[in-house]
Parts: structure tokens; C-alpha cells; sequence
């Protein structure tokens, strides 16, 4: 019952996003991208290891899912540009998941790169999807600069910690002309489930599912979670109220004493 | 002999070597799918490596797609 | 993929019981209760009102639902004792959803005359399923009385606020022997979950769907989410940390600069 | 003439006038299925509806289920 | 600027009670007792020690403040109200911190013996401060049971996690007749400043001064903590807004470009 | 017991930084701001109003305040310099609090503007003190760019939201070499004493105490708060447990059954 | 002699050993200020004491304030 | 006659007039203390008001200090 979206101009049924990192192996990346739903994984970009044994390439070709190149690792805009040309070359996409670090212990995007490099790539044709803080201001001028989505944190990337500043996101939905998809942070279902509610189009997890016990029941789990926020969200949810409400009539009440 | 640095280990190529010679020894699969190089952090597009002809001192860096984001 | 519980020595496939409470009418209870895929829900026990239309069992057994009927508008012990043992003779079943309320406000129970009450329908043969406050000592005392499960507030009823007190929840789910279901409080699906990857084994709620703008959509979502936060709890989520954890390799990044 | 209460409002039935007349009285359905009573706060099985004969002033509450909880 | 309040038919100045267990040494806990200002604090009823040096009631009177005993370690309403005797007898006061626990690993009162030993007490003639639950009814029932106060948790003893549910507490300060004084839970200073902000009339702790690494500044530190909270809610607060409200003037503004 | 801290060069004795903004009259601000104990006040530079009665100046002087003129209102680096070129001017100081804001519903900083108007007053001789969001990155940069110190906000302006992510403000503090004043949002005394404890070396608040109802008596509550914060941080709070800890002896309890 | 536990140590009093006896024994300061003495359960106030004998098994608690709450 | 805007409003001021006259025609208190002047988005300092002569269209800004932030 829940309902696809555009992104990047193209339709999509799922609104999670697998990020393929963590795993302890290529199969369980297998079993867990499948269990997903997603149809679109973000990789990374390394020096080829003559030693790698499989292709995560086959590996989602076979899950159905399509890659989304990333930018990890990059410190400036000029080596998120050029990394995000690299993937362009190597996987034949031109969209990129963009990523700008400012701080290694946080691994927090830098704004002021992270909006340079937004904008070159823009320039450059790429289908930009920012991984970004959680300040609706940044937000709003990266997709002042053309981006194809904004995709705001919950919280660290791999901290588990959910999202940290309910106020910001909703901010930064009630403003977005585009897409808005809830990247990095998310620990568990709920915090999923919460993030479709606050009104976000999608979200992008890796490590809560790749790092959990069993990665294809968590998959599973932020599968649904994902459906149920969203199917929430639309069914419209009643008010919260200071005192109770009564879900038994107030009337007909016998008189026993 | 061309001396240059790929994937950031120093490597002699014969001179006159080009750029898909040192794709090779960077251990990238035949027809390089899914790879992409930079020379001095410069892309290079799959369709020049063969005419591209290695300097002296440049560095090449040769990558693909791994489990990551 | 979710696995049934044991109540009462029954066993029920789905972790979701409905109550039957603030529908605009019995068609959209109907679907609602279908969507939700609940096997259990409540009904009160009031004056019979010759005007009435349609019969709410009729269209609970038409929905494949048991009925359970509460106690709700008691204020005392010895009300509800005799309204559990009217509804049992009225609809043939000895299980009973014991309220009995302490002020009429917030609608929150009277600890010792749910302690008495509890006490006597057990002595009487009942399968007693209480409504409670979150306090961990009182849910002990009335495990202790014998009651099959303890279901603690997450809030008001029909206020939607959630879960206000987790340590609470928390202390009761570790120290409880019997199967725990969050009742009252869930206002949107993430409590749900919430409720479930907190270690409830169940979750019971009326208004969040009964009062929605789309009360069959939310059940449905209800639905979801309950699953989703008893497959996350299953799948052993990845903990909390306050700092980053890369999910993309550190390993093989280029230099480019 | 039997006076009583039935779900809160003064009925006056026949003398000698037993339970089930009043649950009839009250609008239950025929059998009463679904429907329990109660006479000054003890419940009555159905069973014994028909034997039970009611006494000046007596409340009887007839209760069947509704949406609720 | 505090104003004191009424306990017990008397009046107080200071707004914080102190409780003594915990500190390392008598002298640490004089300095601390001084540097709060307190005019009340706790005692326990134990076993005369013939080895024990120091007398805690010298102590306390040389810092000008007033021996409350309390109830610590009874597990049922017959032996609090035992010990509430034998402190009266002790110590000549028939006040008494009534504390009846419903289990050892989290100290959190029984509601039903509490309420049991309250009434018995009040009786009996004592002034009854009962330490309970933030469960809103149990305070209800203890003062209409004739308490002079209610003294609801904000989280176990000894835990320092603060106020767990401000809702609740929300509830219980609306509704009372008699004082409300937070009693346990508070860890550091904003925990006080919270509690009489939430509108409670005065707070009592122990640990959180006891414990401290500097016993008699945090001590300081609760008094100011507890004057700031009163002080503040008397002086208005500003409503919480979802959207700035800016504080320099939008008239006069120059144009510059 | 408070003691004082350095800042651009200079020491204070007060941790209470005020803002003028919303007082209803300058007789108001004047009694706020002796309550306070603040050293330091922030004015806005507007047109000059032939209408305007009195002086906030002399005011200002008269409470043995100083003033730091702001550059409230600016949307663009250009325009902030130039603002706080005119505040030099006018004012005779080359501290500035630095001001540039990204969307006019919020008030919330833009970063790429903000970063670039601190790095070109630092290289024009000023003593900057940016406010900023609270992006550990972003704070990060400001520090890097000169900024004599940190202002992140808790929550937007006016809006007495308090801290909205302490997680975020953790991590400025943690990593910050210069001062971190906490600025924008504190709605009550308990946010300025939480926001001490987290580890701010002072406060900055306008709105709290201008709008409230008794302005004098909020200030005072204020200037309270933030000592009572600080003195818990340097008490040093105990931790946090997740069961109780008892207060009284478990040694020497009586058998009283 | 008379068996009694006084703050639950067995102890042996002389016989007709009344329960001022048993609180020196226990440790309480001269004139007992500050202390309250329970015999099985039950207060028994200061002025009591003197003319209270002990009996054979009796339980004898003598308590006082410490550190606490 | 020079006509300039002074705080956002249109002013024609005699030919020749320099920025104290703009100054003071905003209504600035005498001498101009905790006053600041830009003209065209220039701050001009105090010391050099008297010896700028105004331009046609130029836009002047003058400021105080006022409640704020």
C-alpha cells in the first residue's frame, strides 16, 4: 500500500535506500539488500585490490538493485568532485551520493565544501544527492543549488543514535521542493518509522542493518518499519492531548452499587 | 623505464609505456568494466588510457566500486 | 516472519489487539479490524439500547475476532468485578480486560482497587488482562495476584502522547514472567514499534486507529509496525554510539589532490 | 403492580412479573443473546431469568457489548 | 527573593530538604548541610552501633537544621509504621518521611502498603510525608489519606537520572492540595531548577549532593539551582514558539547594498 | 563561588552575556539588567530616530554594563561587515557579536555567509563572537577563522525551545579551544543552568527575560541559574546509574516481624 | 538467667533483668537520649523501661538516628 | 540643490552641503555621539563628515545604537 516516489526524475517503489557498507560478507549484503526492497544501493570508491574475491557489481545486479556511487572519504569539494567523475566513469551513472566530511571523529559534513561541491557538480550534469547536517538552512541551499534531494542526518553515520534534532527535520520538510531522505543515524526500526512520519520522502540506512545480529531480518524489519511510517503518516494521526479521551461510551453505564 | 606511483605504490613501466599498461598492473579486471583512473587527480576516460603515454613521476590512481555508504 | 505469542495458554499469531472504541461507525470498525489483522478486541459492556443497529459481534466473528470485554467506567473493585462477571455471561468467555479507573481526567487506575480486583476475578477463575500504570511494582503485584499478562500505559488512554516513561516500561518488560502489551498512549505507528523493540510481547490500542482520518490505512500501518519492532528486537540492533562508525572503507581511498 | 427500575428508568410490571419480562421489557433481543443481568449489583445467569421473580424497588440492569476499550 | 513555603502547619525558608545519607564523613556532611541551607533533613532509624563515633544529631543542630525520620529499609505498612514510632520516640518529632519499598533492585514504593501505613499514621497523629510513586492517583489517595504532603519520584533513589516523567509530575502539581516535593532522582542542578519550575513546592535529595566529588559546592549549587527554579516560574516565563521571534528590532534597518 | 572567564583578551565576573531586545520600556531593561549581573549587552544598529526618547547608552552605562553591538538583521557577509564596521564607529568597540541569517522564518545563521563575514573581521582587527548553529563543523571553521569565540544557538530565537540537540552542543564543547556561549533559544532558568553544565562557559539570552512577565525577577532567576550550572559542572555530578542506589544503611536494620 | 536477642545477638541477662538492662547492654549512650527501644515488635517508650522485665526469647530492638535518606 | 536620500527618504539639500548636514538633518543629537554614517554602503568616519561634499543620488545611512539582539 505504500505509494512510490520521483527522485532524480525517475519513479521508485521503495522508499529505503541500502547502503551497502558493514557487511561481514558479500553474501549477507545479498540476503539483506533483497530482504530490503530497496532498488538502490549506494558503493564506494577504492583502489582496485587485485585480492577482492567477488563483484558487488553482479552481487545487486542480481538483488535487483541499482548502484549509487558515493563520495566517502572525501575532506574537500575538489576530491568529492573528482571522486563523484570517477564513479560517473566507472559504473556509467551520473548520479552521485554526495559526501563532504569536515570532521573524522563525527564524520559531519562540511557545509561550506559540501555546497561547492553541490554546485560543480550541478554544472557538471550529475544528479546530485547531498548527504548533509541537519541545518534546514544548508538544506535549502543545496537544493537552492540544484540538487536532486536533500538527505539530512538523524545523527552520526553509524552511531545508532536515531535522529537528534526532531525540530530541524521538520523544518527542513515543511521547506523542501524536493525529495528529503533521512541519511545516516538510524539505530532501529522506530527510528525509521518516526522519520517517514516527520513527513520524509525516503530513508538511506547501512550500518543498522549491516552491523545488526542478522542483517536479512533487520532489513525485513526496516522494510516494514519504513511502510508503516509512511502509511502513518498519510492515514492521518489523531492529536496528542494533555488529559484522556475516552475509547468506551460514557453512556449506558450501569449502576451496580 | 618510466617510474610512476599507482594506487600509490612505486612501480617502473618500460618507456613509452600508456596508460592501460598501468591499469594492468594495478591489477584492474581485463576491459577495466566497472574501473575508473585518475592521472595527478585527473579522470581519464576508459577510451584514451591506450593513448594516453605515462610521464615520468605521475601518479595513478585506478579504482572501482566496493561495498561502502 | 513474526512469530505468535502465548496468552492466557492460547496461542495468537498476531501481536496487535484491537479496541473496538471511537469508530464513526461499525463499517469502518470492519475494515479496520481486517486491516489490522488482529485476533482479539475489546468491547464494553453497557445498557442494552433498543435503537441500536447492528451487532458489534456479528461483525467482530465476521472479521475472524474474538471479543473481550473490558471493564471500563469502573471505579472501584467492586464494580468491575461484577461488570467482568456480566460479561462473561453475556458472551461466554472468562477473559476480561480489567479497568478499574482512579480519576476521571486522565482515566489512570486506582493501584489497590486493580490490586483487589485483580485478586478476586482470579479467584473466580478468570484469565484477567489489567490495565495498569506504568509502575513496575504494581505490575509485579499483579502478576504476583495471577493475572495473565500486565498491560501498562504508555500514556493517557486515547491521549496519543506515546510512550512517556521508558525506564518504566523498561524495569517491567525485564522483571515481567508473563507477556507484557502496551495499552493506551500509542498515538502514531513508531510507538508501536517503539513498544515492541522495548521487549512488549504485544501492543493494544483503539483511538490511534478508531479516531484517524483513515482508520483502516493506520491499522494497516499499525499492523507494520508492530512487526517491524518485533523482527528489529529479534535481528539485535547495532547499539548506541556517540561517535561515527565509517561505513564506507578507510582503506583504498585515492589520492587525488 | 411491580414497581422497579430497569436500566435506570421506573417500570411498573404485573404483579408476580419475573426477570425475563424484564429483560423484554428492556429492548434485549428475543433469547437475549449477548445481553447479562444484573438485579441490585448480582449478576443472574440466564438460566435463571424465567424463576426469578422481581420485588418492589428492585434495579435491574440488562447489558449487552458495545464499542469500547 | 525565594519566598519559604508551609510544611506541616509550620513555616520554611529554605525550599530544599536534605537528605544525609552517603556522605563519606559527619564533617563532609555539615559543610554540605550549611552550604544548602537547609533547615530539614533525613535520618534512618538503625541499630544502636556501640563502635560509631560522632553524634549526626550534634551535627545537624550545629547546622541549624531539624531531624526528619524517615522510614528507609520497611518493606511493609507494619514495620514503617513500627519504625515511624520509634523515631518519634527517639527523636521527639512526629514528623516522619514514610517510605514503604516495593523492591530492592530499583527502592520504588508499594502502593497499596504505602497507602496502607499512611493512613494508619495520620491516625496516629504524625505528620506524614510519604515518598511515592509519580503515579498521579497514589498521590491523589495519599492526600485525601491525610498527608501533609506528597513527595513523588522523579526516578529511583540514588539513580540520578532526573525527572523520568514530567508529564506525570505535570499532573500530580495541578492536582495537589497539600505541598509537592520532589523526592529522588535529581542528579545535578538543572534536575532541581526543572522540578520547581514544573511548579513542585520544594525538593528533597540526597545522593546528588552526598556522592558529588565536592559534596558541599554541589550542595551550594542545589540551593542557588532550587532558588532559580522558584524564581523563575513566579516571574512568567515566555511561551515556547515553533518559529523565531527576533529580538532586534525589524523598523530602522539600513540599506547597505 | 562563580568564577570568572576570559574572553577576547578580557576577563568577566559574570557568565550572563544579555541581550536588550523586547523589553517593553528602557526603565524595564535597566532593572533586568543590574538583576542580571551582566558585564555585557548586546545592542542593534538601526536609523537613527529624531522621535526616540532616552538613551540606551547611558542606560547601559548606568548598570556598569558595556555594550557589544550586533549585526541582527543582516542576510548577507557584505552586509554584516559593513553593519559592524558602523558599530565600531558608532560605538567606539571592535567587539562584535556576529550575525547573519539564512532564512527569515527561523533566524537561523546561514554558514557559507557567516563563515566568510568572520574570517574578513577577524582581518579587519575585530574581536569577533559569531552566532552560530549548532554544527560542531561550522563551529569548528569559526574558531579555526579567529572568532574570539562560539555562539551556538540551542534553539531559534525568541522561541524558549531551550536546547533543542545536546548532543551537538556536547561535541562543540568538547572540541572547542575557545570560549562557548550559548545563544538563542533559552526560554527558562533550567535551560542556562543545563546549558552550564554542559559545559558552556557562559550564556547569552534575551527573550527569556525581556518578554517575560517580571522581567527584574527573571533576570535575577537567570543570573542564578547560570551560577548554579557551573558550580554543579565543577561539583562534579554523580553518574548515572540505571537502578537505585539506597541513601540509608542497609547495615543495621531492625526485625521488627 | 534470661535468654533474649538484643539488636539480634543472643544474649543472656540476669533473671528479672529489666529492659534499661538490655539497652546498656545494647550500647546506647547513658540515659539513652536519642534512642527508641522495640520488645517483639512493639515501641516501648523511654519512661517504660525500668519497669519493663524481660521474658525468655524476647526480641529487643535499640535504635537510633544515623546517616540516612 | 543636491538630491540624496538620508535614512531611506528623499532630501534635496543645498548644492555644495556636506555629510555633517546629512547628519544632522536625520535628526542625530548634536555632535553625533553613538552615531555611525555610511554613504553608499561606505562607513565614513566622524573626522571626515565635514570635508565630504554630498552627490547627487547618493544614499545615506545614519545610525545609533538601539535594543537589540
Amino acid at each position: 500500500m505504500t505509494v512510490g516516489f520521483e527522485l532524480g526524475g525517475r519513479s521508485f517503489d521503495s522508499r529505503l535506500i541500502m547502503g551497502t557498507g558493514g557487511f561481514r560478507n558479500l553474501e549477507l549484503m545479498a540476503e539483506a539488500v533483497t530482504a530490503s526492497g530497496a532498488e538502490l544501493a549506494t558503493v564506494a570508491m577504492r583502489r582496485v585490490d587485485p585480492a577482492a574475491r567477488g563483484s558487488i557489481l553482479e552481487v545487486l545486479e542480481g538483488a535487483g538493485c541499482e548502484v549509487l556511487p558515493n563520495t566517502a572519504g572525501c575532506f574537500t569539494a575538489r576530491d568529492a568532485v573528482t571522486t563523484a567523475r570517477l564513479g560517473r566513469e566507472a559504473l556509467g551513472t551520473d548520479w552521485v551520493k554526495l559526501e563532504v566530511i569536515g570532521d573524522d571523529r563525527t564524520l559531519l559534513p562540511d557545509p561550506a565544501e559540501l555546497l561547492e561541491a553541490a554546485e560543480t557538480l550541478v554544472a557538471d550534469g550529475f544528479t546530485v544527492l547531498p548527504y548533509t547536517s541537519d541545518d534546514p538552512v544548508l538544506a535549502r541551499r543545496l537544493e537552492d543549488a540544484g540538487c536532486a534531494a536533500v538527505m539530512p542526518l538523524g545523527s552520526p553515520i553509524g552511531s545508532g543514535m536515531g535522529i537528534n534534532n526532531l525540530y530541524n527535520l521538520r523544518l527542513i520538510v515543511e521547506a523542501a521542493g524536493v525529495p528529503v531522505i533521512l541519511d545516516a543515524g538510524i539505530g532501529t526500526a522506530s527510528d525509521a518509522t518516526l522519520a517517514m512520519e516527520m513527513g520524509c520522502d525516503g530513508v538511506l540506512l547501512a550500518s543498522a542493518v549491516s552491523r545488526a545480529e542478522d542483517p536479512a531480518a533487520m532489513a525485513h524489519a526496516m522494510r516494514l518499519a519504513v511502510e508503516a511510517g509512511y502509511e502513518a503518516r498519510r492515514a492521518g494521526r489523531i492529536p496528542k492531548r494533555l488529559l484522556a479521551r475516552a475509547s468506551s461510551p460514557e453512556a449506558g453505564v450501569p449502576e451496580l452499587t | 623505464m618510466t617510474a610512476v606511483r599507482i594506487n600509490g605504490e612505486a612501480r617502473d613501466l618500460p618507456a613509452g609505456a600508456t596508460l592501460d599498461e598501468a591499469v594492468r598492473e594495478a591489477g584492474a579486471p581485463q576491459g577495466g568494466r566497472g574501473v575508473a583512473v585518475a592521472v595527478d587527480g585527473e579522470v581519464v576516460p576508459r577510451g584514451d588510457w591506450s593513448g594516453t603515454p605515462l610521464r615520468e613521476g605521475q601518479r595513478v590512481e585506478v579504482l572501482h566500486a566496493v561495498q561502502g555508504g
